[in-house]
């Protein structure tokens, strides 16, 4: 199997997809003759043409509306949106359209889109090249969102979204495009290659939506977390010594309870973290949901670590992002009592 | 240098409002024939003055003059009369179904049914058609059951919808119509992408799409525009210039300053601007779009000008903003009186066959209602059990939950 | 004191403003001429002129970035989305520019804005006049969402709004406005007259933003709630016997977490309900704040009563609608054990 | 009648690639000095052939010729030939910076200088700025100071952003320059909404907002053409064509089918194209503008029409999607080279005073860099505490513990 990093497998799910199935086109800003510009749709205009991956207008909501057009006809389009910042332009689109056509039609619509957009920080991007606007789309009924991190996943996830009937927003870690980035910003890049998840099938697979991965067993707490905020995890029980099991949501929505559940009850105790600003964000969905279902069995609060609520800030960036100190931490308050 | 004038903030405003006199005299109706139809391929740019002026093709006296003429036979046209008199007689009951308290909500389009059937009928029966709330024209043009539009305002054991939409916000995807959406002008780009997905699929079909002069401030308007003319979508862009959007006239909408049409020139599309109430400038105008459309030119720009005779919606009382009687003085009158005039002057028609029309739709209408009703209605929400379906393809483990919880 | 519904009340706020302040501005769809679809703008034009109160072309992202721009010029402008439901095409604006400009210009300018909108269901409006986007706000620092729940607060908590130098989403309960609505659907529509709050001062007062009010005092368990959901919580502790306390949120962002925390200290148990879909809503975010303030005083998990995940079905409102039934239900779980 | 021929997509692409020879023979290119400068009470329908012509003043001789003339004097000239050439040098300076790793990010305004500077120059002082990120040419022609320019840059403890904003997010309200957003075109309707709280206050004070030709199609940029042709705001609104965004030609925001001027006469709005490279062109666009919305009389959009002479950012490589030496065939020309001519033409400059200048503005951004890094560099953050303020005016519970919480 050939190594791949991120970038690599989300390409190769783009051009197994547009191989596989006439319906399938890709298209966003930058993303045809150019590629893309994180090179996700590198060649694939060039091995596909220009009708099956093509630029397109700066007009978020455009894209969207358009590829609701197509979904209408038949066609299962797959977009990018440049950065996951840019998405609210097309919320209305995305949040009254796509996610409630099969619903306020009963089904004689559906709308198998795929938005697939780069997310989060780390990569000093300033406040509009960094976000995380996961729970913004968790909150609507009717879409999908899904996190991969790993090239492995992705290419698995990427090809379900695809195939999936219904909306998927897919926000893709940037900061993990090119290495498993552990949150130390300090250390020399990692490349992906030397990671096992590196190791990507060709051609057609998947990763099916609505499944965790335990990302490292462990008996101390559960760490819920997805994206980047995985590597920082792991990093983060590696460095502090705590047994950590660390889950890997994959799928925010529907999310995996059952392996959350499972999980927690193991342990007796857990820690969310996400990169996106706390309050409202993802991690009170899932604090909620673990206290209802495990509250018998938690021995202490569960905490968040995440993002401040602020915009992020351009040159604070790594006293913005919940690095795996501040993890640790927070996973010794859970481990207090 | 500067000039230290103040400036001053103007704010549009209707001439006339409640208590005033109606008076249409700064409308400018240009005698019906006058302007000239261009070949399909003309390039946007040369019929620029077309967003200017108005296609009519029925004259004062109901007579058929100059190029717009669609050529039609009077069978086509008396279908035509027919399904406009049927979308207000289906109006007109549902309206009064809505006071008498046994719907929610209801949507008239009154005065304005060419706008949807005479498109219809210039259309292909597999174009689609993305419609806003005041096209239940094009379902009854089509043939679409009206007992099933009338579930759907009924929210009974039949509605197509299931109980999940208000009132006329319909979907047929086997009639070629859309899924309405509550929220403005959201169908535009959508119908420009459908079109750009026939185009490359190779197929033939186009599609249409139709937007209230308000809406046309949404950014989906832009949108729609901006990417119907950079990939040449085979799509039929039509702004229904009613004149009002609930309480606010045109002015508001950007109406002091152009027209409507005139908003295709700054795509590089061709923009028409027609006489609304005139069945056949309607039909014609389609025509002329669909046939270029087809011809993969792509995009058209259609004003309709008509006007809202009565309220926006059963939640609206038009007499709060403007003269009751304001249709009345409307120049360019009533679509049906037109037609129906048109056909009994070639002789193709008479007051007393209208008037049995008439009866029959009346009739129709009625009888559709009885059997709905017999189905049920609102208050026994008869299909409640599929609540929590279609969220997604399969229910995933949150709904299922739910649903226990809610007791199904 | 006159009574006044929730209507007259927020009509007496923006005229109260509009009189007090010429740089205050209202306007939005139809809140000029015709005084808004729901009549809360009535008169003011006419009293205040054209240029004080007016329409808005129909484009809610127009309305405020204009508003935003006035702002910058030193204007306080109040503007109508004519229904929560369409506030998505603004999104961006609000999110991107209204709620980051203060932050990313270091101080440099800010945004005295307030946006008014109806809110939440009730009226048999379907799934776009029905909608309840709080969290959406709640998660975006920057803005503060306030949702008052009778008359007094409304005119109070809207003065503040207006006065506050920060962009407010100020949410109106529309089944509020003409009465105080329990959720007891099946019932004649009582006024707000016969309602204590309808007692609504003349000229200006506020009631500060952040703070919530006990509007049931109790012992059993917390409710936490806002807008109409207030009036359902205390119908249902009534109804069912349950000494509940009824905490009246008033303010979402900044929540008043000292409230909340003393009285489920008090009460050891906690049930938060809205009528937004249950999943990543605002109630996620209380229950994961109630955990972990007030973990070692739990006596059982915190419950969520919510829409449920889906659309807001139009002919199954009172099947989706929180009502008096499913929060009483709520409250004996957590009673439970 | 269906035709059923086949339908097709069209997808946009750009004549030439990287490896093609730079080919502009379609560029038109008319002589200076033929388009007519109509009064500044000129209807905007009797104009919008302004739209597509282009307003040139100064011919191949640089020499001044036809009715756009702004009749400025030498010194005016002078003023803006040093504030372009000191935003090249800047910008030079800064992109090195970047390279050389010591910013993050940085984007040049190359070959584009005049569509900041000329109409800086032609705004009064008080004027409001609302720009995008490549308009940095404002600050430097209203003697912002370039110390904190770059302090910006460099995030460092002069940061008047205290570290907040990417390099070149630039926020004066002293110097009339409103805070840069990376969201595109947020700042055109907020333009607009300025411009319409002077003409309510009764103000003199006029706004001017730029955009580019790709950002264009956002929603954003009908929204502030529809509300400023409805309340007919003070405003200039400035599309800078310089035909690229990012990887995508102009074709792929509509550039195809007709000029971003035109897009003005959708919405009754004067449009005016104009040669983006001439300073003198640039000016007297922007201050007929001016006039005319001080005059109360509204609105105009302005298509300057430029080239992208480097990248679109120091993230992009664009010899990876153009002819690498493209902007060296650019029929328009420097706008730097240009007014240089014209000066030397008319005996009010020379080669040498020009090289002068050069070294001296090149010993001012280096002496000011100098400065800059003395003060500090991102690396040091050195505002961080105030990382938890102007969230809100006043600071909430929640972010007080949050700042608690990372021990400040
Ligand atoms: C995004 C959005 N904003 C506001 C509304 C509320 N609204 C419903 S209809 C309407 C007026 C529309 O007028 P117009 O587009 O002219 O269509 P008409 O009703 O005249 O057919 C408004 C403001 C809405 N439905 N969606
Ligand atoms: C809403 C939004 N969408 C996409 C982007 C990403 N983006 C940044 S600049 C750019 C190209 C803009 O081109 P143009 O408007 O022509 O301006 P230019 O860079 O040529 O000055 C794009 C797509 C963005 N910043 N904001
Ligand atoms: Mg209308
Ligand atoms: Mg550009």
């Amino acid at each position: 199997m050939p190594a791949m990093n991120m970038i690599q497998a989300l390409n190769s799910a783009l051009d197994t997809m547009l191989a596989a199935d006439p319906n399938v086109l890709v298209f966003g800003e930058d993303v045809g003759y150019f590629g893309g510009v994180f090179r996700v749709t590198d060649g694939l205009q060039k091995k596909h043409g220009v009708t099956r991956c093509f630029d397109t207008p700066i007009g978020e909501a455009g894209i969207i509306g358009a590829a609701i057009g197509m979904s209408a006809y038949g066609l299962r389009p797959v977009v990018e949106i440049q950065f996951a910042d840019y998405i609210y332009p097309a919320y209305d689109q995305i949040v009254s359209e796509a996610a409630r056509i099969r619903y306020r039609s009963a089904g004689d619509f559906h709308v198998p889109l795929t938005i697939r957009t780069p997310y989060g920080g780390g990569i000093f991007g300033g406040q509009t090249h960094s976000q995380s606007p996961e729970a913004l789309f968790t909150h609507v009924a009717g879409v999908k969102t899904v996190i991969p991190s790993n090239p492995r996943d992705a290419k698995g996830l990427l090809i379900s979204a695809i195939e999936d009937d219904d909306p998927v927003i897919f926000l893709e870690p940037k900061r993990l495009y090119n290495g498993p980035f552990d949150g130390h910003h300090e250390r020399p890049i990692q490349p992906w290659s030397k990671h096992p998840l590196s190791e990507v099938p060709e051609g057609h697979y998947t990763v099916p939506l609505g499944k965790a991965a335990v990302a490292r067993p462990g008996e101390a707490l559960t760490v819920l977390v997805y994206g980047t905020m995985v590597h920082v995890a792991i990093a983060a029980a590696e460095e502090s010594g705590i047994d950590a099991e660390v889950i890997d949501l994959r799928t925010l929505m529907p999310v995996d309870i059952e392996t959350i559940v499972k999980s927690v009850e193991k342990t007796g105790r857990c820690l969310v973290a996400h990169e996106a600003t706390l309050t409202s964000g993802f991690g009170a969905e899932l604090c909620a949901l673990v206290q209802e279902h495990c509250f018998y069995h938690l021995e202490a609060p569960i905490r968040r670590v995440a993002g401040w609520d602020m915009p992020y800030p351009h040159a604070f960036e790594w006293d913005y992002f919940p690095g795996p100190g501040r993890v640790a931490d927070g996973m010794r308050r859970v481990m207090e009592k | 240098m500067r000039n230290r004038g103040k400036l001053s903030l103007h704010i549009p405003e209707p001439k006339q409002r409640p208590g005033d006199r109606p008076d249409f005299s700064d409308v400018v109706v240009p005698d019906a024939g006058l302007v000239e139809r261009p070949r399909i391929d003309a390039k946007a740019r040369d019929i620029a003055p077309l967003a200017y002026s108005l296609i009519r093709v029925l004259d004062n006296e109901a007579r058929i003059v100059g190029p717009w003429d669609p050529k039609l036979d009077a069978e086509t046209l008396r279908k035509g009369l027919r399904a406009m008199m049927l979308t207000r007689a289906y109006d007109d009951r549902m309206y009064r179904a809505q006071r008498q308290g046994k719907i929610s909500f209801y949507v008239k389009s009154t005065g304005e049914e060419a706008t949807s059937v005479a498109v219809a009928q210039a259309l292909e029966r597999d174009d689609m058609c993305f419609p806003s709330y005041r096209q239940q024209g094009l379902l009854i043009a089509r043939g679409y059951p009206m007992l099933d539009m009338m579930c759907q305002c009924y929210s009974n054991a039949r509605d197509p919808l299931k109980g999940r939409q208000l009132p006329i916000m319909y979907s047929s995807r086997e009639y070629g119509f859309f899924t309405i959406s509550g929220n403005l002008g959201t169908q535009y780009p959508q119908a420009v992408g459908w079109a750009l997905a026939s185009a490359y699929k190779g197929d033939d079909r186009i599609a249409a799409s139709w937007i209230g002069e308000g809406a046309t401030a949404e950014g989906d308007f832009h949108h729609a525009l901006t990417f119907a003319s950079v990939y040449r979508a085979p799509v039929l862009l039509i702004v229904v210039n009613n004149q009002w959007a609930i309480s606010s006239f045109q002015g508001i909408a950007g109406g002091e300053e152009t027209t409507f049409a005139a908003k295709a020139i700054g795509y590089g599309l061709p923009g028409l601007r027609v006489d609304g109430n005139d069945y056949l400038a309607v039909y014609a105008a389609a025509q002329w779009a669909a046939e270029r459309a087809r011809a993969n030119l792509g995009a058209t720009l259609i004003e309709l000008y008509t006007y809202r005779a009565e309220g926006h919606s059963t939640s609206d009382d038009p007499s709060r903003y403007r003269p009751s009687d304001e249709w009345k003085a409307w120049p360019m009158g009533d679509p049906i009186e037109r037609l129906k005039r048109h056909l009994i002057g070639v002789g193709a028609w008479t007051e007393k066959q209208h008037d049995a029309l008439g009866e029959e739709l009346a009739a129709l209408v009625r009888e559709t209602q009885r059997e709905a009703e017999a189905i049920g209605s609102l208050a026994e929400g008869s299909q409640k059990q599929t609540m929590f379906e279609d969220v997604y393809k399969e229910m995933p483990w949150h709904l299922r939950r739910q649903m226990k919880e809610a007791g199904r």
